[in-house]
């Protein structure tokens, strides 16, 4: 299992020239993260991005063992949690000593604390790749989260330990009590990390790490132990994970046992993969998209678990190569000009295709709010979830929504067949 | 006149599911209720139910979704550890956001620290923590001699560990006799099958078992018991929560299961009652949270006495505050640490001798509850530690 | 002076049946080394022993001397043993240029450095340029290797085992699958490339025995039956019948 | 003493018989198939729900044998419609797939039959004590569920010895043309093995849901042991499965009758030490870290024998 | 007994088989050359239909252009693709259970008989076969397949990466075969081999078929050798 990697080709080669190019995207991102804020003012979206900020510093963690090394974790939360009561922990201790340590440094502690414990568990855990590491990481992901059930001192049994950051000396008169300032302690981060661990890509282990992810049993033969790769790659991967973990811990002032837990593993799991694993920022998109889900659904419905899995269940089968994976696809059509020619069908085929998923929402939420007979208020449209007319209306927007969606998706496919046939021609698909 | 909004944030999935649901069903019903009355000061209640899976973590980002949102009051029940969290929460948010202050309604979380050593000005909490209870329980099996071995068995977090050591403290004060023969902790709403604890219980020869056990896991307890033929008085704080009565009628265990709360549906109160009946019509529960229904209604009392809905206001306006509780009687919020005090029952489940004074049954079971003994506000009260910080 | 590679007495058995019998072999430094024998006879087996993926069951290995038995793979590859394998085994979803230099890295010394960004080490830069256009495969640099023809998966296995500059070079059936063509640019490759070391090589193509080799060793059931010029097992009846059989094409 | 060690073993034998009958379809599927199906705990649940639907409508015994057929064809749709597309994208995306599917099916369960535990009782045929011991009685339910265990556990193995299923289905996950090309209608195969390994997945709940509570949380209560069985007894032994629900059945439940912690082994430790790891570790009893157990097995194991118990390849 | 006409087949959007005709009659073994890429085995994938073939291709008069690979193996038509397909994970034993299509009717050829005939095999009967040394491997899919009983086996590149002597085995082999009354369609390089056993050859170039005839005109035929064969 440890080529259970996207096999989608990965051809992340960052062009190795055009460094201003390459410069100029992270000072974009810099510069959007300081904007954002200012442009969303509303406290609703600072929480948001506080959360995804945390969020795209975990996935990318993550990415680091199954996109980069294939490595199949479902315990990642570990290096998380851990990185989390480490850093309440430290903040208490600071604030209690009033040591002169400003809250920004503790993050860093965090990912200390994550980079231990991989440090600690990491060489027997990685002696094997695929389906065993991916069942010690599920064992020793229940055994930590269990165990901090248990070891109530340390980890606050279930109601967790709880901190206040603004207990901290404040730094330029920032005491990061207002979320703005919290905001922004999390974009450096974001920031940080993520350049670094981009860089870690584009060094020797982080090539022999794709090298290992390939073909395990060739890096024997080309000098390399690929169990030694592999425990590199973990700690790393330990040490954002414990970053990100600490920056939820400041964020909440609390750390508790499922920090540690299988929900946070699974999610980041997905995130990662749904944003694209094959490519750097592919877990960043999957990060935003699911956090803004766990966020967003919540409001508008009650069933969201069932749109949640859905929506996981249409990634996975229409986009395995993830969203990255789709943009990625154009990449070479915008080179080549052709990617005019694909836009139309996909115009066409929104409208047939938003059908239908309206189509499905009304049928789900007429299911979910039948006995309550409340209203479902869709684009504007009140439809009562017991009258006919909306069960007729559901029926119709899914099955001929259906009918003409698959025709219109069939036409994009040969407009893509086109496209890509000229761009091979001009030579820039291989 | 915008409404107020009231965010509910307890389980709706999850091991707490079922109990959160019935939870929310509640509100939503009081909210109606007092809609139909013309709102607080014309303000319409709005019940937003947000999902914090059991879990504090969970709860806080609910919490700030709830304030990002424009909410001023939250009400939470299901879980103390949550409710720790939440205390915590509304705390630090209200001292570093003055003038958007929030306030916490606890109907539930009974963990005696929150309004003690934990204690909060923006908490306020309408059942009876779990000291209290305690104590009234003890009193009552302090006049039972049949009791002699006791077992208890508790979810392992901060409310059932008060449970277990208020209840070895009270009754080794109160009947040194009785031998406590088993005292287990086990996992918060993760057992499937407690058929090992009720052979362990069984083993230990005990006459009585003691538990704070709640939602699927007290229905999960009864149902081993049930299977095992396991015949003991049981001492419980939420025997009537979803799928116990089942349980309990499956065991064929007829007025040997206690329940102590602030209220059950055959009160004997007409307002009370007639409110049941409607209630059960409505939602096909019946009224776990009588406190609730204290919880909503003094809300809007002390609106009106503030004549304001700011949360700033309605928090001066509730410490101290006096109300003749839901099924007759006086309770009153204390100032020193914001819990409420009020009548509290203890009552058996089983056969209703006499359907034309106890009408309602649980579940169809065809068994209902029973008052034994009946204690008094002032009989209820606990001295607090809790040093009040007031803005 | 000490061989390149000293098989000693080497065994092997897997389970009961034994794949390798008293095994020995020698092939001095420099020289061009070609292992032939009919199919299952050990040859990879041989290789595998050598290069450390499988460990003898007794016996001993040498590698200049030195006592590599019992080592892994990659503490012998750092020796400066490096193998190629009968089954093309690149590293399918990384590009061709990815591929070899991964291959050089270890050797110019960069390990596991994770402080170093790849692309600028002008040394490792120019030694996978200098790789690659003698594989002929500069053209698809670009294009991951699982997309690669057969003929051209062959040639990046030949180019990834070179890259690492190894002294001691081992190939199994380097040409097998290739056309007429692409054998013979194959073998002046090879016999390019591995000018001054020590190549061991097993072929089933006569041709590229015979045209490369300096000495030809014959396996048969584990056993080296004979070895020696390509004269002298042209000319050996035992070889004849064992497995050249009548005329070869 | 005697009897909590007698009763302990019938309960550990028992939820170790539940295990397996779970098991049972996962190591089919992810021994065969290798795929993680996350979602096999939801067929168990989906079972149960059916199971306590169908009672009601048509009575328990046509519902044991309907329930399971129909989350087997779920399961087949779920095959056909659902991984087989997913399965060229490898494993992880298949076993997202289920990820997103239990999600789903557990909304989507208590969309229709609320959050609550609905009643569904054991059979009126099935409900007495079977036996009683030390006055504890054993009820014939039970023991019912104990023998429908050992039925499929032996009937599996018969079945998959003799058939050339696993065979082909071992073959297609590295090969699927070629297996094509030999004759062998892959699809088919495929779809078959993930329908009965759903079916035995929901027969599990069927029979389990009345014994333990049947509610839209049952599935993610049983999830990840499951993996801990299979993988513990070895991937693609049947066997193995078998042994280990025993054992860990019987692991757990011990753990939990047991009082002793190192407390009352060595006495209590000085009160002046104060709260740190140490006085935790020195007062947990067994019972409380029973349900840990099972994942200290499954990293050791994985450590010391990652082929499992009697495992014979490692994935 | 089978009939390709004008067929085509595509990789992505490059045309490689672009209408090749070929016919074998029941019993009759034709072989297929040319040089490296120029179709040959694509021909053979899109006649098993793991390529998507268009054009028409009639087996026993059937008409099997996109059919599912395992239908048109019932059919009788057998495959031995290139680069040996074996199981690796299976035992070399299991390999060969595998190739037969349904055990309650077994064919002409038994597996115990297999076994006989390579002493190889039947030493690693029970060994995984991924650990097969490459002759072996050849020889157990060969082996594989008969074992489906086939009326037309397709067999690419058998003797690759053998022996001199194997090879010469491989040839006795396929002769056998063919005069167990099995049509044979042969994708070789080896000359000598095609040129010993085959009735008739046909010789690809650009995706076409350029020659047809027996072994004694393309040995006759210098002219076409030069060109499309670079001996
Ligand atoms: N791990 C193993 N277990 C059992 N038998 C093995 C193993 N590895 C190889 N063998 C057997 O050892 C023999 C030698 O295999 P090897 O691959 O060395 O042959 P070879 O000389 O390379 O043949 P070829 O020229 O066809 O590649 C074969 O019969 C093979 O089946
Ligand atoms: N999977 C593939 N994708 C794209 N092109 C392919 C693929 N497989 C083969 N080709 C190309 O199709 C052409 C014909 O391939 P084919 O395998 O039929 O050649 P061949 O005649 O069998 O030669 P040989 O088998 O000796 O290499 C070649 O140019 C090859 O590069
Ligand atoms: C809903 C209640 C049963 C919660 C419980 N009383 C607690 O304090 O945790
Ligand atoms: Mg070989
Ligand atoms: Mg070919």
């Amino acid at each position: 299992m440890s080529n259970a990697v996207t096999p989608a080709p990965a051809v992340a080669k960052e062009e190795s020239g055009g460094a201003l190019s390459f410069y100029g995207i992270w000072l974009i991102a810099a510069a959007a993260l300081v904007v954002l804020p200012l442009v969303f003012s509303s406290g609703g979206s600072l929480t948001s991005f506080s959360l995804i900020g945390i969020a795209i510093i975990f996935a990318l963690s993550y990415n680091i063992l199954l996109g980069q090394t294939g490595l199949l974790s479902f315990g990642h939360a570990v290096q998380y949690g851990l990185g989390g009561f480490l850093a309440v922990h430290a903040m208490n201790a600071v604030a209690s000593h009033n040591w002169p340590i400003p809250l920004p440094v503790i993050p860093l502690v965090g990912g200390i604390g994550g980079m231990a414990f991989a440090l600690l568990v990491g060489w027997v855990m990685t002696k094997r790749a695929g389906t065993v590491f991916a069942m010690i990481s599920l064992g020793i992901g229940e055994l930590v989260a269990s165990s901090s059930l248990i070891l109530r001192s340390v980890f606050g049994g279930e109601s967790g330990i709880t901190t206040d950051r603004t207990s901290l000396m404040p730094l330029f008169g920032w005491t990061f009590g207002p979320q703005i300032q919290v905001y922004y302690l999390i974009a450096f981060w974001v920031m940080v990390s993520a350049i670094a661990m981009y860089a870690l890509t584009r060094t020797p282990l982080g090539r022999i790490c794709n090298a290992v992810r390939d073909n395990p049993e060739r890096v024997e033969f080309i000098g390399y132990d690929p169990h030694v790769v592999r425990y590199f790659a973990y700690m790393f991967a330990g040490l954002f994970a414990g970053i990100a973990g600490g920056l939820a811990a400041i964020n909440f002032e609390i750390a508790n046992s499922a920090y540690l837990g299988a929900t946070q593993s699974g999610l980041v799991l997905f995130a990662a993969f749904i944003g694209g694993t094959a490519y750097f920022f592919g877990p960043i998109l999957g990060a935003i998209l699911v956090t803004y889900l766990q966020l967003g659904l919540t409001n508008v419905t009650s069933v969201w678990q069932l749109y949640f899995g859905i929506i996981f269940i249409a990634i996975v089968m229409f986009a395995p190569g993830g969203i990255a994976g789709i943009l990625m696809k154009h990449r070479p059509l915008i080179r080549a000009g052709t990617l005019g020619t694909v836009i139309p069908s996909y115009l066409v085929a929104a409208i047939p295709t938003l059908a239908l998923a309206l189509g499905i929402i009304l049928a789900i939420e007429t299911v979910a709010r039948f006995s309550g007979g409340d209203v479902i208020n869709l684009l504007g449209i009140p439809f009562v979830a017991t009258a006919p007319t909306t069960w007729a209306a559901a029926a119709v927007l899914v099955v001929g929504g259906f009918l003409v969606a698959r025709i219109t998706w069939r036409r994009i496919a040969e407009a893509w067949d086109r496209a890509a046939t000229v761009a091979r021609d001009r030579g820039y698909l291989a | 006149q915008e409404s107020i909004k009231i965010g509910y944030i307890d389980p709706l999935s999850g091991g707490g599911a079922s109990v959160g649901e019935g939870g929310l069903k509640t509100f939503q019903y009081l909210a109606d209720e007092l809609n139909a009355k013309g709102g607080i000061l014309g303000h319409k209640v709005e019940i937003v139910p947000l999902d914090n899976k059991t879990n504090p973590q969970e709860s806080l980002v609910q919490a700030q979704k709830a304030v990002d949102a424009g909410i001023h009051y939250i009400t939470q029940g299901n879980g103390s550890s949550v409710g720790a969290a939440l205390e915590d929460f509304v705390t630090k948010h209200n001292s570093r956001n003055p003038g958007k202050e929030v306030l916490y309604f606890n109907y539930a979380a009974v963990d005696p620290s929150m309004t003690n050593e934990k204690c909060s000005y923006w908490h306020f909490r309408w059942d009876a923590n779990s000291d209290i209870k305690m104590e009234a329980l003890t009193n009552y099996m302090k006049g039972q001699p049949s009791i002699k071995k006791v077992y208890l068995i508790n979810m392992d977090y901060s409310f059932g560990q008060s449970v277990r050591t208020s209840a070895r403290k009270m009754l080794g004060e109160k009947r040194p006799d009785i031998q406590v023969v088993g005292d287990e902790l086990h996992p918060m709403l993760k057992v499937t099958d407690f058929s090992p604890y009720i052979a362990k219980i069984k083993a230990s020869g005990a006459d009585t078992v003691v538990t704070g056990n709640w939602g699927q896991d007290f229905a999960l307890l009864l149902k081993a018991a049930a299977d095992a033929g396991l015949k003991v008085n049981w001492y419980t704080y939420y025997a009537g929560g979803a799928g116990g009565p089942t349980a309990i009628k499956q065991t064929g265990l007829d007025h040997q299961v206690f329940q102590i709360s602030e209220g059950i549906p055959n009160s004997g109160n007409k307002a009370a009652m007639d409110f049941e009946k409607d209630f059960r019509a409505k939602t096909g529960i019946s009224v776990w949270y009588p406190r609730a229904v204290n919880e909503m209604r003094m809300f809007k009392a002390a609106a009106e006495k503030a004549n304001s809905i700011d949360p700033v206001k309605v928090a001066a306006a509730l410490e101290g505050m006096k109300f003749e509780v839901f099924d007759g009687g006086d309770g009153f919020m204390r100032k020193d640490d914001h819990q409420f005090f009020q009548p509290i029952i203890i009552s058996s489940f089983g056969t209703l001798a006499d359907k034309a004074k106890e009408p309602f049954d649980e579940e169809n079971t065809g068994w209902g509850w029973h008052p034994v003994s009946r204690i008094d506000t002032d009989q209820t009260m606990l001295p607090t530690t809790c040093n009040m910080k007031r803005p | 002076m000490t061989a390149a590679i000293q098989v000693n007495a080497v065994e092997k058995s897997f389970g009961n049946v034994a794949i390798i019998r008293d095994l020995n072999l020698s092939v001095a430094k420099g020289e061009r080394h070609a292992i032939i024998g009919p199919n299952g006879a050990g040859k990879s087996t041989t290789f595998n022993l050598i290069s450390g993926y499988i460990k003898p069951t007794s016996g001993e290995i040498r590698l200049n001397g030195e006592v590599t038995s019992g080592l892994r793979p990659f503490e012998i590859n750092r020796r400066g043993l490096s193998r190629s394998f009968q089954v093309t085994n690149v590293f399918a979803r990384m590009t061709v240029w990815e591929n070899v230099r991964c291959a050089v890295l270890w050797a110019t010394g960069h390990r596991y450095a994770f402080w170093k960004n790849v692309d600028n080490l002008p040394e490792v830069k120019r030694r996978t340029a200098q790789i690659l256009d003698d594989i002929h495969l500069s053209h698809r640099r670009d294009v991951p290797a699982g997309l690669l023809t057969y003929a051209e998966q062959r040639e990046l296995e030949i180019g990834i085992t070179i890259a690492g500059g190894a002294s001691v070079i081992m190939l199994d059936e380097p040409t097998a699958g290739m056309s007429h063509a692409e054998t013979e640019r194959a073998v002046a490759l090879i016999r390019r490339l591995t000018e001054g070391r020590t190549l061991v090589i097993v072929e089933h193509d006569m041709s590229v025995v015979f045209g490369l080799a300096d000495r030809i060793s014959v396996l048969v059931y584990g056993h080296i039956i004979a070895s020696g010029t390509p004269e002298e097992i042209r000319g050996n009846p035992k070889v004849k019948e064992a497995y050249l059989g009548e005329e070869v094409d | 003493m005697a009897e909590l060690i007698v009763i302990s073993t019938l309960n550990g034998v028992l939820f170790g018989m539940l295990l397996f009958l779970l098991s049972s379809g996962l190591t089919v599927i992810f021994s065969m198939m290798g795929v993680l199906n996350f979602a096999h705990a939801s067929f168990y649940m989906l079972g149960a729900f059916f199971g306590f639907q169908l009672t009601r409508w048509i009575g328990f015994w046509p519902a044991l044998v309907i329930a399971p057929l129909l989350v087997g064809v779920v399961g087949m749709g779920v095959e056909r419609y659902g991984l087989r597309n997913t399965h060229k994208h490898g494993h992880v995306a298949e076993l997202l797939l289920t990820f997103g599917l239990a999600f789903a099916i557990e909304e989507i369960v208590s969309m229709i039959w609320g959050k609550s535990p609905v009643d569904y009782r054991v059979p009126a045929a099935l409900d007495f004590p079977a036996f009683t011991v030390f006055s504890t009685n054993y009820p014939a339910y039970k023991i019912f569920m104990l023998v429908v265990s050992v039925v499929i556990f032996i009937a599996l193995l018969v079945t998959l010895k003799r058939t050339r299923v696993g065979l082909i289905v071992q073959a297609a996950l590295t090969h699927p043309s070629m297996v094509g090309h030999l004759g062998h209608n892959v699809g088919r195969v495929f779809m078959l093995v993930f329908g009965v390994g759903s079916a035995l997945a929901g027969l599990a709940g069927v029979i389990a849901g009345p014994s333990l509570v049947t509610q839209s949380d049952m599935a993610a209560l049983l999830g990840p042991i499951l993996f801990v069985v299979i993988v513990f007894g070895g991937l693609g032994s049947l066997p193995g499965a078998f042994i280990a629900s025993l054992l860990i059945g019987l692991i757990q439940t011990f753990a939990v009758a047991l009082n002793g912690s190192l407390a009352s082994v060595f006495g209590p430790l000085d009160p002046s030490l104060g709260a740190s790891p140490l006085t935790d570790i020195w007062n947990v009893t067994i019972a409380q870290i029973a349900p840990i157990l099972p994942y200290l097995l499954l990293v050791l194991v994985l450590i010391f024998r990652p082929m499992g118990l009697l495992g014979t390849r490692e994935s | 007994m089978l009939e390709v006409r004008n067929l085509h087949a595509y990789y992505g959007k490059s045309h490689i088989l672009q209408g090749v005709d070929l016919d074998i009659a029941a019993g009759e073994v034709v072989s297929l050359l040319g040089r490296n890429g120029v179709g040959r085995s694509t021909t053979v994938k899109a006649i098993m239909g793991e390529v998507p073939p268009q054009g028409t291709i009639r087996f026993k008069g059937q008409d099997i252009a996109g059919l599912p690979s395992h239908k048109i193996a019932r059919l009788g038509l057998g495959y031995v693709p290139e680069h040996r397909d074996i199981f690796p994970s299976l035992t070399v034993r299991q390999n060969l259970i595998l190739g037969i299509k349904d055990p309650r009717r077994p064919g002409k050829w038994r597996l115990q008989e297999m076994l006989d005939m390579f002493p190889n095999l039947a030493r690693r009967a029970d060994t995984p076969a991924g650990v097969l040394s490459g002759g072996e491997k050849q020889m157990l899919t060969t082996c594989r397949t008969l074992l489906g009983d086939p009326e037309l086996m397709m067999i690419d590149e058998p003797t690759e990466g053998l022996a001199p002597l194997i090879v010469q085995q491989v040839g006795e082999l396929i002769a056998r075969i063919a005069k167990a009354g099995v049509a044979i369609l042969l994708v070789e390089q080896k000359l000598s081999i095609a040129m010993k056993i085959s009735n008739r050859v046909y010789i690809m170039g650009h995706g076409r078929v350029v020659f047809e005839g027996t072994p004694e005109q393309l040995k006759n035929n210098a002219a076409v050798r030069e060109e499309w064969l670079e001996v």
